[in-house]
């Protein structure tokens, strides 16, 4: 499991790069949090292009971040899902909650 | 074709084996030709069975999680067996969304999940005993 | 880093299973980082091993095999049992080159193969019993 | 696993894609039998560009198809193999017996 930040004035992209579980949700949500402390994100775009599996523990992960920058005044949205993870956002009714758009320039024409 | 095989194994409960078990599952599945599909979905639910044996079960602690799967004709069954805590109230458990632990962000999906990308579910756990799962998926393709 | 874990599998003598075995202790071994070239010989000493269970410990008839594998510090440790056929001549079945099934094609090197790619070798079998392999090998790049 | 055959007047070239265990090695022997019988091949190729992995089942094999073509005047040869299957090969001295050529050119080039 690898993850990339890259940040474009408040604009964190994050891309995770491998399994999402319950194993690597841990490992995820430390290097998040770690990272956006302090820092001036108002928009966290997660990068799902290079994640090729996802379970439930991913939902709890993907709420967190959520609820955490939301409390701050900020936002956060996904990106490059795939239609097996897609499927698991549906069911926990995530995606009625955090905008999902196609890829990262989708994204970044919306908020211009 | 008919193709029976079953294999048992017998594991830590560490959350590194979390990905050591869908492994195994998606390789014995594998056998019986499914579509990409077919073996995400199998994949996903003994993710679920198994983080939660592993979590909830024996609560990160030391234990063992017993994964048994077979094939027979066109089905396969997975059985998850843990030997920890077990669920008090088994409807509330499955219920989607519930969780007795949002404390570690857990999203209460773990049951809604193996419910819906299973083909059979079955549930069954003793408080102190510990817990079962039974699942089973028909592999379409295979013939 | 100090890493403790063990899996324990039991599967059907039946030679597709020779792969699933491959698999599983290649992703349990993954777990320490090794190099490619240790991961492959491990997968090789673990197919030889397996082969030998199903083709002359069952004679490729029904049958159990169990591999267990330990990860302890650097080492991993992996256990090979059969309850089948046993070995009468060890020091025989153990020759290069020496193979009770040449009319299979066998060429004998298997025994040769475990000993030359693992760190550790040894053969317990009891005629009519079975046979248990022990193999180990230090995995360098673990730290 | 997978097993490509193509033939050029007398030389058959066997490309193998997958994996050579026990399993497998009963498969392949029984499709190169069944190819060569009443066939005019002088000169087999065996090809192991694709062969990721083998272990001694797969000494058997390719001792088998030796014995069997040197037995009506031909000739058998293996190119592309990956070190680790030739340090299984050497190991039995199949090397010692069976000329290894890098890849197919190379062969052509020898047999010309
Ligand atoms: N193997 C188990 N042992 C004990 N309790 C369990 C087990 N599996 C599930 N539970 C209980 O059922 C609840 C719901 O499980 P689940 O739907 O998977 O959601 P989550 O894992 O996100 O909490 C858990 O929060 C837990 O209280
Ligand atoms: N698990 C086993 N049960 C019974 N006999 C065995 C077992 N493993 C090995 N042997 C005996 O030892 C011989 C040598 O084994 P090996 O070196 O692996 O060569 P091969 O498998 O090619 O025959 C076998 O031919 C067989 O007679």
């Amino acid at each position: 499991m690898k993850i990339d930040f890259v940040k474009k004035e408040n604009v964190l992209s994050i891309k995770i790069d491998g399994e999402i579980d319950h194993h690597s949700a841990a490992e995820i949500r430390t290097k998040i949090d770690a990272y956006i402390t302090g820092s001036n994100t108002k928009y966290i775009v997660l990068d799902f292009k290079k994640v090729g599996f996802m379970d439930s523990s991913g939902i709890g992960m993907v709420m967190g971040r959520y609820r955490n920058i939301k409390r701050v005044g900020g936002e956060l949205c996904i990106v490059s899902v795939n239609n097996s993870i897609k499927r698991i956002l549906d069911m926990a009714g995530v995606t009625g909650i955090i905008p999902v758009y196609k890829n990262q320039e989708e994204f970044l024409g919306v908020i211009k | 074709m008919k193709y029976d095989n079953h294999i048992k194994v017998e594991f830590t409960s560490k959350s590194a084996n979390e990905s050591l078990a869908r492994v195994i599952a998606s390789a014995f599945v594998s056998q019986l030709d499914p579509t990409l599909e077919e073996l995400a979905d199998i994949r996903t639910a003994v993710s679920e069975a198994v983080t939660n044996a592993i979590i909830h079960g024996y609560d990160g602690g030391k234990g063992k999680v017993i994964m048994e799967c077979t094939l027979q004709d066109h089905t396969v069954e997975i059985k998850i067996v843990d030997k920890g805590n077990g669920i008090e109230d088994l409807n509330l458990a499955m219920q989607p969304l519930y969780t007795s632990k949002p404390e570690l962000e857990r999203s209460g999906m773990g049951f809604t999940v193996m419910q819906s990308f299973m083909d059979f579910l079955e549930v069954k756990s003793e408080l102190h005993k510990g817990t079962t799962i039974i699942m089973r998926k028909c592999i379409k393709n295979a013939d």
